[in-house]
């Protein structure tokens, strides 16, 4: 699963994308942030405010409960400011 | 379908007059041409001045959101034509950053379906802004009015 | 203040590129471009081709009206620039007849002073269409759909 | 006082303007009109239908109890059809 992160989520995370194995108990979009912001510090900060993190599934907006397959692709980004 | 997204800059006159030639039903284009501007309207200590911004997005995704929102328009109004040009990278104060134009035999449809493509815009394609202030680069805070002007097309029927 | 009425066609980039020019405050710009049709949407017997059309108006008066509904949309919108400008003579399907524009920190200011701008135009500026069809030239009729469209301004609160 | 007439009211009157004296008895601009339509089958046939007929003194528009003065410049038209 390819994840990707935008604007100041990449900046807090320090990375634009990576390439992540499904963890096993991961079923949703909600449960992948959840595991993501267990993996250090820097996610935990980026994640912290779920209430501002978006997230797209193979591009498309989803919610928390969007279940997810190995071969998805993943953003997550904070409320977009274009226009 | 017209939609780009692009680092250049956009010529909007020669944009308009391609957008209907050919097609003299067409009553009238309405258009709204987005410009940087130099003070951060939506920042906490407000005022500051901006001597830049660049504009990040989602390749793919932004594409396809803004594909999204211009059938929604075609759906919801009688258009002839509809255009969305929208810019990435480094921009400076009074640079054009977005154009969307729809033309239509009827003004008040091409009226509201711009208006409406620019609400929806601002809310749902994935660009995220960058100012660079002389108190450093920040990143532009969502605003409350651009949800609720977005937010207004939902139940409205035109 | 920026109101011309004048037989030449217009460029509509440079003219958008000059209202904003050196005001980096400026957030958009709304703008509408009316064109002649090929078709008579108002004709009684409907659908006719359109070959030509004329615009008549009353010099002098029309400029004053221009300057009234430009003034008038100042007074209710937080607008940085206004621009009108109407052609009259004879015109050709697709050729352009009218551009408003309203440029403003902010969009919604900017989106309904330029539709304002042209509701009022349609119903208080002094012009006159008149038609070349197979059948001869007429004049085109008021629609009671303009006098609707103007008339929601008349008690709206921005 | 110059009389202007527009569009459709301008061909079947048949001139784009005229320089009258005001007569006797005009106060206001509905007089005025009253007194045109008096003038001739042209002028009755343009100004047979008041409804339709817009009224501008000093290029502002007026109703037709508008007081006239003998310098005014009176316009005569039909609803505008522009933009």
């Amino acid at each position: 699963m390819r994840i990707l992160y935008f604007a100041w989520l990449r900046a807090k995370i320090g990375m634009s994308e990576e390439e992540v194995a499904l963890p096993a108990g991961v079923a949703t979009t909600g449960d992948l942030i959840t595991w993501l912001a267990s993996r250090g510090p820097n996610y935990a900060d980026a994640l912290a405010n779920r209430a501002v993190v978006k997230v797209a599934v193979n591009q498309d907006y989803v919610g928390l409960d969007h279940p997810l397959a190995a071969g998805d692709e993943v953003a997550l980004f904070p409320p977009v400011t274009g226009g | 379908m017209a939609i780009r997204v692009q680092a250049e800059d956009f010529d909007v006159g020669a944009e308009l007059a391609a957008l209907t030639a050919g097609n003299t039903a067409i009553g009238g284009v309405a258009s709204f041409v987005g410009l940087v501007r130099d003070i951060a309207p939506g920042s906490q200590t407000g005022g500051d001045a901006v001597g830049a911004m660049t504009l990040e997005h989602y390749p793919g995704m932004t594409e396809r959101q803004l594909a999204a929102i211009e059938a929604e328009a075609r759906a919801r109004w009688p258009l002839d034509a509809v255009l969305i040009i929208h810019r990435h990278g480094r921009l400076l104060p009074g640079d054009r950053i977005v154009l969307a134009a729809c033309a239509s035999a009827h003004r008040a449809a091409a009226f509201e379906a711009c208006w409406f493509l620019m609400d929806w815009l601002k809310t749902k394609a994935p660009f995220w802004k960058q100012e660079e202030t002389a108190e450093g680069s920040r990143w532009v805070a969502a605003k409350d009015e651009d949800d609720a002007a977005a937010a207004r097309w939902s139940t409205r029927t035109p």
